[in-house]
């Protein structure tokens, strides 16, 4: 398992080296000067040509891509054009928001997913099975967006019982955040909801024809043991390796609701920048996000290896 | 009398009245700001919602976008204010006089105010805020040779030439007043998470993107005043929330909706309030890029596009929908101002002179276009109309969104030509001067790649800034606009809009919007219940 | 007389979308107290149907109990609920179950304590802490070593044979009246099958506990079991004693299977196959089942319902029209027909292999660095004589795939050299050697995964044909991919079909026709028959012999199955942990097997005769099968033999011919030539 | 199921659950009106008309018009168009980059693979949107090629990995060794056995994906990367129109509802599919 771990790792590493190249990459392929970026409208040639040297974007890319990464090694991922402060700054205040809407509607949605898709699994064929997996299926293709706004005029303006927009964390006061959460989590949560549930549901179609099943039944069990005991594990494993692609599902989605509610996650900061091409905040923003995904799918990785013994040994 | 004069002498002999105004009125004010407390509620919180995300803050002397600089007002007050007809009118200042044939600028400084931070307001504050703005590279003050403090309020500025635009560089532009001693102890840097000025209120806290919170300043140099306890502005970018907001009373101010929000809140019973303006409201215009090998080199071209689009129409269209204030005007500023030229025609909707232009230009069947527009406001579907009407005459228009950087990258001084226009809005400014040298002087710094550098413009423009009277200057600006538009057919203004509110009714006195976008009196706004 | 187990004319329907499939259609037994009882029958004859219905474990829908009882003690327990707590009490508690694989029968990610635990509390009223020792009595019971260290493992970390010892452990541990083994064995090595099922029959006869013994391996019920059952397509066709099914079988279908499966003791030339296919009980038809394949059909079987059981003798019944005497006639009109015309090899040799060693590269760590060897093959020598047929046996893992793969040249890892006609192969860059790939050729284990499912028959067999420049025209090709149809006995006008349209055997015909096509001189068959039906090994084995005859072909030919490798071969090569330890002719192998894992080996393997069962000593090879992974220092069999000594257990014996013509390594054998 | 070929069995199957029959109608329907539109309604798309703005649903405009006046239910339709040629031409795009790569590091292994699939890996973790969000600024002409490559390129990884993992199981498989044992050339190998085989699990995934690209295009609208005016994309129509759900709940509804449906159809369509073509498939994706 150590050795598994440390595989693993060593892949991840890689990975972000990737990744960062991508992240810097980013710069270059989106059109937009970035002098203009960061200085706006209205500038003379000698602002222009003083930027553009304190910018480096006289030396060769390689160069900067390493000044680049030397600061981000030093904690440093530079100034944001926009806002004039260090990116770091602006990610400390804004990765705990998405982290912690996504973190919530993760947990929600394998709950939900994991109990949903149990549930459809062994009423196959039954209502319950038909209802829930044509609301599944109608889940994942609610574009989030448009759910937000829909929930809004119907929770905010119809019926007055939630607001319309803004976030804080429960410190800042437990009902109002709880209040300013549900909206934005449900919409985040729909879609994964929805395909943990299918995909929950097809694993446990699929592990309830094992012949270990049959072991279990054989031996007397009650069918709600035998679910409980030796079904929902062997079920989850496949569902547990997709949790990454449900990670990148949630960030995804948090790019659009956060938008619409106002909440001041990476999301929308990503938004703005890359409208903004606000270079150093979209640079730090791939690369954080995408080395929080790289990690969690380490974590569901080792996960997986926790809840399978077979590749635990291995 | 120097080119300044008929304002010069107006406001100076209007200044003492003024004053003892503005005394009064905030007088009259706290005596009703009693009566109001005991049969209705004020105080409490005003909210806000505003839908740009507010970069810069305090530190006045970089340049401000329209909100920065109206939220700025909440706690930073200007030498002189406008008053509504658009005059320059003291308020940190008593009195100030202009003589162009010294040179000289005097300015006599309200005794008695402190800014938020305990020091005082005094003539050294408003001369080193002076410096501070010419040494951010603001080339607004540049015709100063130096400023002479005679004493603790009576402040002289010395021109090196006759610049007829300085009292309102000195007591408005530049005139905006923040404390020197925290910028000395703190750096400047400091100001613009913390702005510290004279304001009504306070500034309490900055939470980036979500909201600026401002506390009633109880040593306001106006007794009694303010009445609210506090002023809070909330960010939300997206429309269906700032309608929901709205709606639901989550904010009590809703700031510069589009048209799509204003018919919704219309429809939902909410009237908007916005004022006619003389100044200051946005001129929405089409820009060509003159410059091009293509089709829109052409003058004649140009002035088909021009004549093929039916511009009352979509104005019509647009105002009927907006909650703003719009007026069609064929200038780059409103049309009732010294600065336009009753003259100017504007190429009307006309089909047929259109077909004629394009043949003109030798385009008889027409041609590609590229028509850019950003995101937001009713562009695109200003745009979409102006596509259908040049479809009809031939003109096939492409349009392509684009966002602010990529606008200032064409606009800037290493734009490239395309063939075809873009929309773009800016300040409807009265003074020409203030814009168009920017613009149209080849070393300015806004679509100089794009306009036509024309000799008779430079020389219009170079005349227009130094003249004495102000005759000449209303002479000069109004050919200008007349050559610019008529004659080289560089732009197509399409209308200026007002800004609009919408509140809840229970707001009073706001101030907001009175003059124009970027200035705001919060001072005596409160809210009934 | 009330039996223990009654069941009484169950049906078991089952019906989706590709129509009703009759599984069971009144099927009727009985096991009483401390007997064994076996069911034998092909693959989807229902066996494993009629238990799961008895104990209402099939999936309803779409499964359907049509009609039928099931007495248990004189009670019908169909009348229970599926899910009531007496069905469950009866599961596990009266009737234990063992499944046929190993491998997917306990929860991958429950320890195997657990599984046991759990079967322990659940018959019983014993806490935790005694159900803890029980679950250790168990698994010392059915032999597993270091039991109470071992009781949380997990099951990936048992070997296959260990598994179904624990499958046993968890039927046991209900103490119930009736353990149902479902084919325990199939998915074993011989070796191991054979102490499994002596552990079976042990634990049976210790406490009387009635055993009902499901498996398709005549040669298994013929040692264990007392009385027997033949199904085929869902009907039970013969009941009798051991004895009487096989001295006196009656029922053309377990004639004809006696006469296909080759057996060990026997030098029978040719084997009689069963013709045509085991029919898919998917909308079948009314009328004797078996009566497409049978030989002895008459007008008689024509034209009505399925044959009932008749009574022969007091426990012998027959589900045919035709009586004993009608069936004995016919059958010795065919005696003739027993000819023998094995081919005798020539003298020389065609393909050679001298001292191949391969091992695979152990991956691991951070950058996949190499970090060791499994040294898969050792020192493998064989010569391969011109239209000699050399059998390759050993357990699973052994090598003997990567040997086939290894002459083929399929492996870089392969170190040695292999002579084909006498010239060194593997140093011939594969550029260069393509050309030669057409002389020997291969035929795989699995015939449906060895097809491509996405070209028809006619694709796959000609695909050879115009590479090679063996046809020059289209018309040339279709008549060369028609002869060569015909030459394995395939309809050419099947050649549009696609691989899964065909039926096993068929399967395998295409792509024995496959390697026929490149007109080759050596065919490696890579245990050919194992993924066959038995009725279908015989077909096969005899095309192959057909073909050797007619083309002068020689075979390398891997198996597990010893009786198949002595009938088919003319020499045998016994492989243990990658090495060869003894080679001979076949008649020699069994009269006279030297090496002791050949010993071992042979009495292993159970002879479909229950007199000659009686006779043999029911040899117990101790210890599960090492993995490559962790051979023995020395002698690989080092730590199995009962020989054994200390040099054995430090130095590897020499390959050396002990006889004429007869290889071992071994130590303890003496050179007599 | 001897006699019976593989392909009407596997219509068979498909054909078996009301659902899929319900998403197969509306796949053909929406394709149908993406087609013949211009029979099928007597307005122009483009044609404003600012004295008809925001007309309430009627009998002449059966889903009321837009801000321009122009007939929502006629651009919703053409809007169909705009969808489906997204969502299939990026689709077939994606997938045939994403082949290739697969086929190139599944086959050749090694350090190629090594490499490719660290690429792809690292590529994977970057979220969809934000990739394809950079993407369309990259290309950003708003034009419907723009997208089609935008949403394309950046669902390649996807199918990279599927098939790199498929060719190299199938890459071992028996078949695929007796082609060796055969000698058949590697070119051959390649295109008339390894591809084939590699395909139906990656027509599943393409269905499906037609689905998640048209949501992707409509995400992309909405924060105004998409199309540019004034093309009908079913995106555009719902970001133009969101803010007057309250007054014209059918015109702010509809186009949210029209994508709806036919990712609907579509995922149903590759669920079932999936079902039909490999059972084994089930819950991999
Ligand atoms: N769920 C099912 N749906 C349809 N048919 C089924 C189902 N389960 C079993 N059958 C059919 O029932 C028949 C009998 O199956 P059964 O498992 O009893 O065979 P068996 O004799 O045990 O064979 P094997 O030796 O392969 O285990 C088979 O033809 C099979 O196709
Ligand atoms: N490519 C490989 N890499 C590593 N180990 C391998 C490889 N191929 C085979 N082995 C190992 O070599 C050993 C022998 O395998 P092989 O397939 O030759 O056995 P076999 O005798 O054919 O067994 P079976 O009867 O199960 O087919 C096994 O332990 C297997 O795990
Ligand atoms: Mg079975
Ligand atoms: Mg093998």
């Amino acid at each position: 398992m150590k050795k598994y771990i440390i595989k693993r790792l060593g892949q991840a590493a890689i990975t972000i080296i990737l990744i960062s190249v991508f992240a810097y990459l980013l710069m270059y392929i989106v059109p937009g000067d970035p002098v203009y970026a960061i200085l706006g409208s209205d500038i003379t040639r000698e602002q222009y040509e003083k930027q553009y040297l304190l910018m480096e974007l006289d030396k060769p890319m390689l160069v900067r891509y390493w000044h680049w990464v030397e600061k981000i090694v030093q904690g440093d991922m530079g100034l944001s054009y926009k806002y004039t402060k260090p990116v770091m700054d602006l990610l400390r205040q804004r990765l705990p928001v998405t982290m912690y809407l996504g973190g919530i509607s993760l947990i929600i949605s394998v709950f939900l997913g994991i109990i949903l898709g149990t549930l459809c699994g062994i009423n196959r064929g039954r209502t319950v099975d038909n209802v829930l997996t044509v609301l599944a299926n109608i889940g994942s293709v609610v574009p989030g967006f448009w759910l937000a706004v829909v929930g809004m005029y119907i929770f905010s303006i119809k019926l007055g019982w939630l607001p319309s927009y803004g976030f804080s964390f429960p410190t800042a006061g437990v009902g109002l955040s709880i209040k300013q959460t549900i909206m934005p989590v449900v919409c985040l949560s729909v879609g994964a909801v929805a395909s943990l549930t299918r995909q929950m549901r097809s694993g446990m179609l699929e592990v309830i024809r094992q012949d270990y099943i049959r072991t279990a039944r054989a031996k007397g069990l009650k069918e709600s043991q035998v679910i409980v005991r030796h079904a929902i594990k062997n079920a989850i494993i496949p569902v547990v390796t997709l949790l990454g692609m449900n990670l990148r599902g949630i960030v995804s989605g948090a790019v659009t609701i956060e938008t619409v509610y106002a909440i001041n996650g990476t999301g929308s900061l990503l938004v703005n920048s890359i409208v903004g091409r606000d270079y150093p905040v979209i640079q730090a923003c791939v690369l954080i996000i995408s080395v929080v995904v790289v990690l969690s799918n380490l974590l569901v990785d080792i996960c997986y290896g926790y809840l399978d013994p077979r590749i635990r040994l291995q | 009398a120097g080119c300044g004069g008929t304002k010069d002498t107006a406001s100076s002999s209007a200044d003492e009245s003024r004053v003892t105004e503005t005394a009064a009125n905030a007088g009259e004010n706290s005596q009703a700001a009693e009566t109001n407390a005991e049969n209705s509620n004020y105080g409490g919180t005003l909210k806000i919602g505003l839908q740009n995300a507010i970069v810069h803050l305090g530190y006045v002397h970089t340049g401000l976008g329209t909100s920065e600089a109206m939220i700025l007002d909440t706690c930073c007050e200007h030498l002189c204010r406008y008053a509504e007809d658009g005059t320059l009118t003291p308020w940190l200042c008593t009195a100030y006089e202009e003589d162009p044939d010294n040179l000289t600028l005097t300015v006599h400084l309200r005794e008695g105010i402190k800014f938020h931070d305990g020091s005082d307001f005094n003539a050294e504050a408003v001369v080193w805020n002076w410096q501070e703005w010419t040494n951010a590279g603001n080339i607004e003050l540049n015709c100063v040779d130096n400023y002479e403090i005679i004493d603790d309020h009576t402040v002289v500025v010395h021109l090196s030439e006759w610049s007829n635009n300085i009292a309102t560089s000195c007591l408005y532009t530049a005139g905006i007043m923040v404390s020197a001693e925290y910028a000395k102890a703190n750096g400047t840097d400091a100001l613009d998470k913390n702005p510290v000025g004279t304001g009504a209120f306070k500034f309490e806290e900055w939470v980036v993107d979500e909201k600026i919170v401002f506390k009633a300043n109880e040593d306001y140099w106006i007794e009694g005043l303010p009445y609210l306890d506090g002023i809070e502005f909330a960010i939300i970018p997206d429309e269906a929330a700032q309608i929901s907001a709205f709606q639901t009373g989550e904010i009590d101010v809703l700031l510069n909706c589009n048209s799509d929000a204003s018919r919704t809140l219309k429809e939902a019973g909410f009237t908007p309030e916005a004022k006619s303006l003389i100044s200051g409201g946005m001129s929405f215009m089409f820009w060509f890029s003159c410059q091009d090998d293509g089709p829109m080199g052409n003058v004649d071209a140009r002035r088909a596009v021009c004549s093929a689009i039916d511009k009352d129409a979509i104005v019509n269209y647009i105002k009927e929908n907006s909650g703003a204030v719009i007026e069609r005007t064929a200038q780059w500023g409103p049309n009732d101002v010294w600065s336009a030229n009753p003259d100017l025609k504007g190429y009307p909707y006309d089909p047929e002179a259109a077909r004629e232009y394009l043949k003109a230009a030798g385009y008889p069947d027409g041609f590609d276009m590229i028509i850019y527009y950003g995101n937001g406001g009713d562009d695109e579907e200003i745009c979409s109309l102006a596509q259908s009407y040049l479809a009809e005459v031939g003109i096939n228009a492409k349009l392509e969104l684009i966002d602010s950087t990529i606008t200032n990258e064409l606009s800037g001084i290493n734009g490239e030509s395309f063939n075809g226009m873009i929309f773009s809005a800016g300040r409807a400014e009265v003074d020409l001067t203030t814009y168009y040298n920017r613009t149209f002087l080849p070393d300015g710094v806004r679509w100089v790649n794009q306009v036509t550098h024309e000799e008779d413009i430079v020389e219009l423009i170079n005349l227009a800034t130094t003249c004495k009277t102000f005759e000449e200057k209303e002479k000069y600006c109004q050919e200008l606009s007349k050559t610019v538009i008529d004659d080289y057919c560089e732009l197509m203004p399409l209308y200026i809009s007002s800004d609009t509110i919408f509140t809840h009714g229970n707001l009073v006195d706001h101030g907001i919007y009175q003059i124009n976008a970027i200035i705001w009196t919060p001072e005596s706004a409160y809210l009934t219940r | 007389m009330e039996h223990f187990w009654e069941v009484k004319d169950l049906s078991v329907s089952y019906e989706n979308l590709d129509g009703l499939t009759q599984a069971v259609d009144h099927v009727s037994y009985y096991v009483d107290h401390g007997e064994i009882v076996g069911i034998v029958g092909e693959s989807g004859s229902g066996k494993s149907q009629t238990q799961l219905a008895a104990l209402q474990l099939i999936p309803t829908p779409p499964g359907k109990i049509d009609n039928g009882e099931v007495l248990l003690n004189g009670r019908n327990i169909l009348s229970s609920k599926p899910n009531s707590s007496e069905m469950r009490k009866i599961r596990g508690g009266r009737v234990g179950m063992i499944f046929q694989e190993p491998m997917t029968s306990l929860n991958p990610v429950k320890t195997v304590g657990f599984q046991i635990i759990e079967a322990i509390l659940l018959h019983s009223d014993t806490d935790k802490k005694k159900a803890e020792e029980k679950a250790v009595e168990l698994m010392e019971k059915v032999g597993i070593a270091d039991a109470k260290t071992r009781l949380y493992d997990y099951p990936h970390q048992f070997s296959g044979g260990m598994r179904q010892r624990i499958m046993i452990a968890i039927a046991l541990a209900g103490n119930p009246d009736m353990i149902i083994a479902d084919e325990p064995t199939t998915a074993l090595d011989v070796t191991t099958q054979a102490q499994i099922l002596d552990l079976l029959k042990t634990l049976a006869k210790e406490k009387n506990t009635a055993l009902l013994m499901i498996t398709h391996n005549l040669g298994i019920v013929a040692r264990y079991a007392e009385r027997i059952y033949v199904m085929y397509a869902g009907n039970i066709v013969e009941a009798g004693t051991t004895m009487e099914i096989f001295h006196e079988p009656s029922h053309p279908y377990t004639r004809g299977l006696l006469r296909a499966v080759p057996r060990l003791d026997d030098d029978k030339n040719r084997l009689i196959p069963i013709d045509g296919n085991p029919p898919t009980p998917t909308n079948r038809k009314e009328g004797c089942q078996f009566i497409d394949r049978c030989r002895y059909a008459c007008e008689k079987c024509y034209g009505k319902a399925m044959p009932a059981l008749r009574q022969e003798s007091e426990t012998h019944f027959i589900a045919c029209y035709l009586s004993k005497e009608e069936l004995d006639e016919k059958e010795k009109s065919w005696e003739t027909e027993k000819s023998v015309h094995k081919s005798l090899p020539g003298d020389e040799v065609v393909l050679e292999a001298k001292d191949i060693d391969v091992s695979f590269p152990v991956k691991g760590g951070f950058f996949k660095k190499k970090s060791g060897n499994l040294n898969v093959l050792h020192h493998v020598n064989f010569q391969l004589y011109k239209g000699e047929t050399l059998g390759l046996v050993g357990e699973s893992g052994c090598g003997k795939t990567t040997t086939a793969k290894a002459v083929l040249k399929l492996l870089d890892e392969t170190v040695g050299k292999v002579y084909l006609n006498g010239e060194e192969i593997l140093g011939v860059p594969e550029r260069l050697f393509r050309k030669e790939r057409r002389k020997i050729q291969m035929i795989f284990q699995d015939p449906s995964s060895s097809l491509d499912p996405r070209k028809s028959a006619e694709e796959l067999v000609g695909e050879p044909l115009f590479p090679y420049g063996l046809v020059k025209s289209k018309e040339e090709y279709d008549n060369r991919v028609d002869e060569l149809f015909k030459l394995v006995g395939l309809e050419p006008a099947l050649k549009t079909r696609y691989a899964h349209e065909f039926s096993g055997g068929q399967r395998q015909r295409v792509g024995i026709a496959r390697a026929l096509a490149c007109e080759p001189e050596i065919i490696i068959c890579d245990e050919p028959i194992s993924a066959l039906d038995v009725s279908i090994q015989a077909q096969i084995i005899n095309l192959l012999e057909d073909l050797q005859e007619k083309l002068g072909l020689s075979y390398l030919f891997v198996a597990h199955d010893l009786s198949v490798v002595k009938h088919i071969s003319h020499r045998v090569a016994v492989m243990y942990l990658g090495v060869i330890v003894e080679l001979t002719s076949s008649s020699d192998l069994y009269k006279n097997p030297l090496h002791p894992y050949t010993k071992a080996l042979l009495r292993s393997v159970p002879i479909p005769d229950p007199v000659l069962q009686e006779g043999e000593k029911n040899y117990e090879l101790r210890g599960e099968v090492p993995s490559i992974v962790k051979r023995p220092e020395g002698c690989p069999f080092s730590n199995r033999c009962e020989l054994a000594t200390e040099k054995c257990r430090q130095q590897i014996p020499d390959f050396q011919e002990v006889e004429k013509g007869h290889f071992v390594a071994c130590f303890a054998v003496k050179k007599s030539c | 199921m001897k006699h019976q070929s593989r392909f009407t069995y596997s219509l068979k199957v498909l054909f078996s659950r009301k659902l899929v029959v319900f998403a197969v109608c509306l796949v053909v329907l929406f394709v149908l009106i993406a087609v013949f539109i211009p029979v099928l309604s007597p307005y122009d798309p483009y044609k404003t008309d600012m004295t008809s703005s925001l007309l309430k649903p009627s009998s002449e405009h059966w889903l009321g018009t837009d801000k321009l006046g122009r007939d929502v239910l006629t651009r919703l339709m053409y809007g169909t168009r705009t969808s489906l040629c997204i969502g299939v031409l990026s689709v077939f795009l994606s997938s045939i980059l994403g082949v290739a790569i697969g086929l190139i590091s599944g086959f050749y292994g090694g350090i190629v693979n090594t490499v490719l699939s660290r690429i792809v890996d690292a590529l994977l973790a970057i979220p969809n949107i934000m990739f394809a969000m950079a993407l369309s600024i990259m290309f950003s002409s708003g034009s419907i090629l723009g997208l089609v490559l935008v949403l394309g390129i950046s669902t390649v990884p996807t199918y990279a990995r599927l098939l790199t993992a498929q060719v190299l199981q199938i890459k071992n498989s028996d078949f695929m060794t007796a082609e060796k044992v055969l000698g058949i050339s590697n070119k051959k190998k390649i295109m008339s056995h390894l591809l084939p085989n590699c395909i139906s699990p990656i027509l599943v995934v393409l269905t499906a994906n037609i689905g998640f690209t048209i949501l992707a295009e409509s995400s992309l609208n909405f924060l105004g990367l998409g199309v540019s005016a004034p093309v009908a994309s079913w995106g555009g129509m719902v970001s133009e129109a969101y803010t007057l759900l309250l007054s014209r709940p059918v015109y702010a509804m509809a186009p949210g509802i029209c994508i709806m449906l036919l990712v609907f159809g579509f995922n149903i369509l590759g669920d079932g599919i999936r079902d039909a073509i490999d059972p084994r498939l089930r819950g991999t994706l």
